[in-house]
Order: C-alpha cells, then structure tokens, then sequence
C-alpha cells in the first residue's frame, strides 16, 4: 500500500508546497493574535528535514523527527516533532512497506504522541483541528481504498478542519489572550498541517 | 524593501546576537553547544543551577541575565521561538547535580511543550529538577486560570531572587518556595502602541491602528487586553497600577517592588514619566516602594510600549534582591 | 493626532522625567533646585568635582550617569535644548571648592554658548573651574577642526574617567591631562535608518527615505554623513570601524575600548549583531578589545540607529574604567 | 522716540506673531538639517517673558533677559538672551523714553553682546543674517525718520537677511553638519528675527 520511497516523496513535496505558502502561514498567525512567524518556523522545520536519510519507516521517522526538533524552534519544533516520533513508534523495525492497517497505525501513532504534548483537542482552534479529523479518515478510508484515494479523503477532512477553525476561537498557543479577536482568520498551524495532507494526497496518487 | 535594521542573513540573527554578546561580555559568560549561554566562571556543584529557556529577539532577556547571582545558563531557540526539547535536555544533562536544577519556564505553548518534553526526559535519566511556570501576565483577567496567563519579564526578578538564593547556598525545596512565593506575589500588565516587525521575516507583527493603543498585549505583540485611544501617560499608569494593586492585593504599608521594562522604540523618558505616575498612586495608599527599575528587560523588537510589573515582597526576598549580581545586563 | 508616546503635557516632560529619576533611584541621585540632578550621596569637598550640561530626552544621558564614581551633578535643559547659562552658573556655585570643578561641555551650539557665559561669570566670582570640550563625532572628517565636530556618546566613557579619578582624589591637573588624553583618543560615528518625533511639537525630525540609512548622522537626528541604501550590519560596522580606527590611529597591540550606543528603536540584537562585526575587524588586526559594552546610553528618542565609539586606551585609563561605578544606568 | 510703554507693546506684539509661525520656525529648523524645535524654543522664549515689568528700560530689559535665559533652553536661550542683555547694558538709569541716538545704541548694544556669544557673522546662515542688517539700517534710520518708518526699514533688511541665508551654507549651530545639504531653507533663528522686527515695526507704526 505504501513504500519507504514513495513516503519519502510525498514528504518532499509537503516541504515544497509548504514553502510555497511561507508568507501566509506566517500572516495568519499574526492575524490571528499570535507572533507572524509560523511560515518562518515550518518551512525551517522542512528544511531541517531535507536531508534526513533512512531506509525503513521507522529509522527514517526517527531521523526526521530528531532533525526537526534539534533544528526547528518554538511550538513546532515539539508538535510536528512528537507527531513524527510517534509515528516511527507506530511501525515495525526494518518495515519499508506498509499495509493498510500499517498505514493507520501509524499516523494513530503520531496523534496519540502530538496528544501527549498539547491539551488541545478539537475545537480549540489549532492544527488538531486539520490533524484529529484527517487521521480518523484515513485510519478508516485505507481499509477500503488505495493510498490516493485515502490521502485525497484525509486531505479533504484536513481542509475542512482548517477552514472550520475560522469560527473558532483560539484557547491554545499564543492567540488565545485574543479571545472573540481571534474568530474570523484560519489557524496558521491548522492550515499548515492541511497543506501537508494536501501534498501526501498529490503524490500518493501519482504512479 | 529591506528591513529597516541592521542584520545580515536573517537565518542567522540568533547565532550572530549570541556571538557578540559573548565577545561583549567574555569576563561574564560564554556560549556552550551552540545555543546554551553559560557562565563564564560557574559556580559551584554544589549549589543549585538556575536555568531558563525562550526564544530570542527579546535582548536583553534571556541570555543578558545570566551570570553570577543569576542564571547559570539561558537555552536559546530562534526569534521568538522556543528552543526544542533535544536543547532544553541537553542544557538539564549539563548541570545534573545532587544539589538539584531549577527550570525557569515562561508560559508559552512554545516553551511550555518543549520544557514539557525534555522534564519527561530528564525524569527517565535520574536528573533531579523543578519547573518553575511564571505566568503573571494578569492580561486575561485578574481570576483567570494560570494555565491561561503568559509568562511577561517578571521572570527577570524571579531569576535575581532565585539566583541570589542559590548563590547562598539554599537547599533546592526551600529556593523553590521563595520562588513559587515571589511567582505567586507578582503581576505584569503590558501595553503597546505600536507593532513591531519579525526579523526573519519583515512582516509586521500587531498593528495598531494610528490613534490607539492596547493595554493587555503580550511579548510578541499578541493582542489580550483592551484596545484605547491613545492615553496620557499619567492616566495609562494609572489604569494598569491599579489593576496590578488589585492582583497583587497589596495593602498600606506593604513592600513592592515597581519594574518598568521598555519593550523597544518607547524611550527611557516615557518609561520614567510613567514610574514617576505610577509610583506616585503608589504612595497615596501607603505602599512602599522597597526597590524597583525603569529600563529595558526584555523587549519585543522595535515594537513601542511597555510592561509594568508589581512584585509584592517579604523579607526574604528583599534581602535577596539586594544580593550581589553581574550577569551582562543585570548589576547588583 | 496624537502623538505614539506614553507622554502628559509636553511642556512638562523633562520636569516630569527628571522627578520619575528621583523616585526610582533615590538612593543614588537627587534633583536640587528645579534641573540640577545631584548624587544623593556628594563625595568630600577636598575632591574635584565632575560636572555636565546638555538637553533632555537622550535618556540615560546625561543624568543617568551622575553617581558614586561618575558625575557629581548634570545640569539639565530641556527636550533637545542646553540650560540657560543662569543654572549652569547655578551649578558651579554649588560645587564651588578649593579642589576645583571640571566641567564637561558636548559640542553643540547651545551647549557651548551657555557653558560659555556661566564659565565667564564663573571666573569672575573666583571659582575654580576647568572645561572639558568634547567633539569626537568624526563625520565631518577625520582632520576636521575640533570645533567643527560635534560630541556624541563619547561623553558617557569619559564621565567614567573623569569621575573614577576625581573619586581617587587626583588633583584637578593631573585628571584634566587623563581626561583630555583620553578626550583626544576617542572618535565615534554614528547611523540612522529613521528619524524621530520632536517630543515637545510631534514634527518628524530627520526623515530618511524607506530605503536608505545615513552614516553620520547626529545626537537629534542632525544629518551629516553619508547617505546610502541599506547596507548589511556587517557592512555597515566595517565602514564605521575603519574609519575609527583611521582616525584614533590604533595599531596591532594596542589597547581598545568598543562602544555601542543604541540611539532609540535600534534593538539589542542589531546592536550585539554589529559589535560581532566590529570586535572582529579588530581582533584581525591585532587591536586588544580590552573593555566595552553594548546598549543604550544616550539615546535620541525613537529614531532607529546607533554611535560606535572607539577609544585608544592608555594603562591609566584601563583602570578607572574598571574602578568602581554605581549611577542609575552604569555600574561597575 | 520711543516709550517704554510702546516698547512693551512691541515686544508683545513679536510674542504674538512668533507664537502664531511656532511650526514653521521648527520645519524650518528640522530642513535645514537642524532638530526641528526652534519654534518650540522661541516661543517658550516668550512665554517666559509675558510677565516681566519693568518701570524703566535698564530694568525691563534686564528682567526679560533674566526670564528668558532662566526659563528658555537651547541656543536661543543665550543667543536671544545676550541680545537683550547687551540691550540692556547700553540705555542709561531710569530712561523711560529713547531719543534717536538712544535706540540705535540700545539695538547696537544687543548686537555687540551676542557678538561675545557667538562667532558667527554675516554669511553663515544663523540669526545674525537677520540681525545685523536690521541693527545697521535701523540706527541709520531713526536719525531722520520716526519709529514707525525707521522699524519698518529694520524689518525689510530683517526680512531680506533672512532670505539671503536660504543661498548660504550652514557654517554654526546644529545645521553646520549638513554642509551643502543646508542650501535650499531658510535659517530658522534668521526667520524669527525678521518675525520680530516685522512686530516691531507694524506696533511701531501704530497711533
Ligand atoms: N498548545 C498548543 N497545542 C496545539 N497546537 C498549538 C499549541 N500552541 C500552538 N499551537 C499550534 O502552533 C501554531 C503556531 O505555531 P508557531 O507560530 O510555529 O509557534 P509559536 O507559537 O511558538 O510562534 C498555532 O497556529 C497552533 O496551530
Ligand atoms: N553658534 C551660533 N551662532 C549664532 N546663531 C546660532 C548658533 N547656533 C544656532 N544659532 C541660531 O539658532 C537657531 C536654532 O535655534 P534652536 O533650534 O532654538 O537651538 P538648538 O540649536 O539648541 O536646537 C539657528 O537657526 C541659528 O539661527
Ligand atoms: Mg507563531
Ligand atoms: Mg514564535
Ligand atoms: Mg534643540
Ligand atoms: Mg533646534
């Protein structure tokens, strides 16, 4: 279902469409209340990553997200970090392909892990909001579909997450003193994490 | 249009603003792995070790503070970010001891998850710590949970008098006390009139519309309290001093200390303009001014405002503030 | 509109500034007679006292540095402005002693004119009193005459010199050599990316376009130098320490001094970004930075920019730099 | 020629009419590279000098000279000051009414002390543009003609003076640093002295 090279690829191309999106990341941070600088900290994030090399899922989860905590600073540094540690967690030693039950237990992995450093669930107007969504329906969407299909669904589930933290208002990170001021504009990481999602999707389907 | 600021590759900000400050200051402290500062001349094992972590761009904060009767170390992520959990562990592994680490962090989702994350750690390796969370920002309301308040420059105080208590010698459950104590007994409100820009990426953080200001917003220009047309000074001191008085429940015949720490463009004049009004509210109910500074602690760029912060205090922790002190931009 | 400043009345600023100075460290200044700011603890009047004059709203300047080991007393003017000759006169009848007074004027035309005619009356009522001209500002060219330069932060280190010898009790000679050796030792440059707010009228002083940064700009914004498009703080600080170095005649081996003075919104970062910069320039030229700091110490409101200040330092200078100093905003 | 009693009204009246160009004096000081407060500084000049009395010439101006140098700052404190200092110093006890001979010397004696304050003569573009021409037309002037025409002819040499500087190149005062960037604006303390013997000369004119 999915390879070690193709997961590396779909990895390649969250970092570039992430980088295609710095500056708004970063504007809907500030414009949500917090510092205008999530753009900055998740394209760093990606490139801590480039480089990162490993053969198996699991060695190569681990590299990753070593890479990204010890590069990347601030919230990021230690979401996305947790998020890919418990995916490596998630899978078997040696594993360079994975199943569909080994698909979902891995991002199962990477939420319970990303649920270890935050309190924040959905509704509070953060990137669980693109992330909790997305990983339900993929966990669920891979029993029955291939990868493209299953990732285009979480990445619809993502987007939808994203666009709904508009309404809400922020009660995590630094945009919640904002209180009702932070209702209208998206959640920077929200939206990070479903460009993300995006990109899995876009490069699942090819091939 | 480039920045109007005098940088070179805004990737390397932090690298560069830490070189400097060790070159400046070589007799006081020296850079450790990178983005751990250390004192130049460590004290000894067998004190405790006071050690902090936060983002940088907010000179002189944190790096500036450490040094003798202060910080043992500051761990420094980028601009405005925490330091990942690998450095805040890395930073705990540097100065395990029998004698014990406090850890000073700021309440931010930031620093919070990365200090989280690394306290996990340094449980499983053995080394003996104790988290102290500030959070005196009372922004979200007097009431509000401290979960939900940031942490704002009382954290330079609190490391003076933990410094200072650790220097002594105190054991690490009675500098804990002290510490949560004087935690407990402060209160900051900030206030901004204008934003600032991000240094890495030139784009405006928090802007105020021309003829307002905000009382309430935090250290990097994240919006909180209520927005205003512009205030005299007299009166904007006047707003947040009392608040601060309420929070803080001093009474007649307390001992206070006033801070006023200048976050970046708004000048010493204004900064003293603004002691003098606060102070004066200060003496009319009877408080007495122990100790207290006017200057600039922990800034947010060229952002224009200020914070306030009211730190009530006993004893202990007078005697603990006039201690000696020699971190870069701290004397005692 | 009003004006993004934490201000009341304007007429009133430097009264109100002054007054918030007496408050915050009333254990080390006090204000006689309206604009006169005092140590609060005068040293015996067998030792020569150490004098200055110039405008408000430079703070720390000029009164942030009157204390044990520094300045006897500063005469202050208002935003911008010289006192008149009357208070400066005033002043030099206070510290009227056998030992004598040195006063310490900055090249400015007020300041001049009024130092001047106080210094005229002055010797025609007996008392003993030396004047320090300083003019260090090398914008105007490296062999520019002497009056033709204006004194910038430079002032800041030799108060420190000035005052460290008089505590050690010299003779009012032997420190006017120290001083003036010293005095001719030291240049200093300065840069601006904008300008400011006139406090007292809200009118911009010194716009700059959104693009460009001037090299020798003034003490209020006053242009001089060099206009350019934004350079690199790398950049920027080998333009500015060659020429100081050219023009303080250092060589390998000698003994330095580097400043740094962050003139209003220019942050610590910038400023620590450029003194890397610059120490280093120094460092490969064999230069011995033997002593310097980095911050704010006479600042022109909110303008964006900083001085560099470079001084050639002789064994005896060395020392009283290091001698002990406790003003509001320099200890050591 | 000349009362005490009109004097004070003349020095109100240029009170009046500095107070009234208060901005321009400062634009002016700010373009010529100067720090933009001289209209702060001269009308907080006469400010300190509303509520000065004097019985006499000698004593009236030597209460305004002490008022403004006391209260006022910056170079006009000294400049404007010694003017009427040296003003002062040159009417005899007790004069309560100049003759001819007694203007020119009282105004020659104002220009004579400013003259011990600064080095600055014709051509270097400060006040003395203003002041110098004003002073030499004038004690011509009250030889042959009365108060009103003789203040009038001072005022047009004033005014002409201070037009002249915009051609000059700043050689004293804040502006000197500019060097040829200070050809273009007027010199701010010129301007105000030809406000003031404009003031003179209309209050002159007057009954
Ligand atoms: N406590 C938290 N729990 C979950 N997500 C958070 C939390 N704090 C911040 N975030 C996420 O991180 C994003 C901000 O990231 P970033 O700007 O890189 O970090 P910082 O807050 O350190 O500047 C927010 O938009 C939000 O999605
Ligand atoms: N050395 C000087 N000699 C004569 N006039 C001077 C001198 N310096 C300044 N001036 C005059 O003073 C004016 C500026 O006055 P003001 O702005 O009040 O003083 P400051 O320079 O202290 O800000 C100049 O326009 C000039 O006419
Ligand atoms: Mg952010
Ligand atoms: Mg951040
Ligand atoms: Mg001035
Ligand atoms: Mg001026």
């Amino acid at each position: 279902m999915l390879t070690i090279g193709k997961f590396k690829k779909m990895v390649a191309r969250a970092g570039r469409e992430v980088g295609a999106r710095e500056k708004e990341f970063s504007r809907l941070d500030a414009e949500a209340g917090g510092d205008g600088d999530h753009g900055t900290a998740i394209v760093a994030a990606f490139r801590a990553m480039q480089t990162v090399e490993g053969a198996d899922f699991k060695s190569y989860l681990k590299s990753l997200s070593e890479a990204l905590q010890s590069s990347a600073c601030g919230s990021t540094s230690t979401l996305y970090g947790s998020w890919l540690e418990g995916m490596g967690e998630a899978v078997g030693e040696a594993v360079m392909e994975l199943d569909a039950e080994g698909v979902a237990a891995m991002f199962s992995g990477g939420l319970e892990e990303i649920g270890f450093v935050t309190r924040a669930r959905e509704g509070h107007k953060t990137l669980m909001d693109a992330l909790i969504p997305a990983t339900r329906v993929l966990s669920e969407a891979v029993k029955n579909a291939d990868a493209g299909i299953a990732f285009s669904a979480a990445a619809e589930a993502a987007e939808a997450g994203a666009m709904a933290t508009c309404a809400m208002q922020a009660k995590y990170g630094r945009a919640k003193n904002l209180g009702e001021r932070s209702i209208g504009p998206r959640d920077a990481g929200a939206a990070s994490m479903a460009c993300i999602f995006n990109a899995f999707a876009h490069e699942a389907k090819l091939n | 249009m480039p920045m109007k600021k005098f940088i070179n590759d805004p990737q390397n900000l932090t690298a560069e603003l830490l070189e400097g400050l060790e070159i400046c200051f070589s007799n006081k402290i020296r850079i450790v792995s990178d983005k751990i500062v250390c004192r130049a001349n460590p004290k000894s094992d067998d004190k405790v070790a006071v050690i902090t972590l936060g983002g940088a761009g907010h000179e002189p904060a944190l790096s500036g503070f450490v040094g003798e009767g202060m910080l043992d170390a500051s761990v420094v992520g980028d601009i405005f970010a925490a330091p990942g959990a690998p450095k805040v562990l890395e930073a705990l592994r540097m100065f395990k001891r029998e004698a014990g680490i406090i850890l000073v962090t700021l309440n931010h989702a930031g620093d919070r998850m990365s200090a989280g994350k690394a306290l996990r750690d340094a449980a499983k390796e053995g080394i003996k710590v104790v988290e102290i969370v500030t959070s005196e920002d009372i922004s979200a309301g007097i009431d509000a949970d401290p979960e939900d308040r940031r942490g704002l420059a009382g954290c330079v105080p609190l490391y003076k008098v933990l410094g200072a208590a650790a220097e002594k010698g105190m054991g690490i459950d009675e500098i804990v006390e002290l510490g949560e104590r004087f935690n407990r007994q402060m209160a900051t409100l900030a206030v901004a009139m204008t934003g600032c820009t991000h240094p890495q990426n030139g784009d405006p953080v928090a802007v105020l519309p021309d003829d307002e200001m905000e009382i309430g917003m935090g250290q990097h220009g994240e919006a909180g309290g209520g927005r205003s047309k512009i205030l005299t000074a007299d009166e904007t001191a006047k707003r947040m001093i009392e608040q601060l008085i309420k929070a803080t429940d001093v009474n007649s015949g307390d001992n206070v200390m006033l801070l006023i720490n200048g976050v970046g463009a708004t000048t010493l004049m204004e900064q003293l303009i603004v002691y003098r009004a606060a102070s004066k509210i200060l003496a009319e109910r009877g408080i007495v001014l122990t100790d207290g500074w006017c200057g600039e602690m922990l800034t947010v760029q060229e952002m224009a405002g200020f914070q306030m912060i009211l730190c009530k205090l006993d004893a202990d922790h007078i005697e603990l503030l006039k201690a000696p002190a020699a971190a870069p931009y701290w004397s005692a």
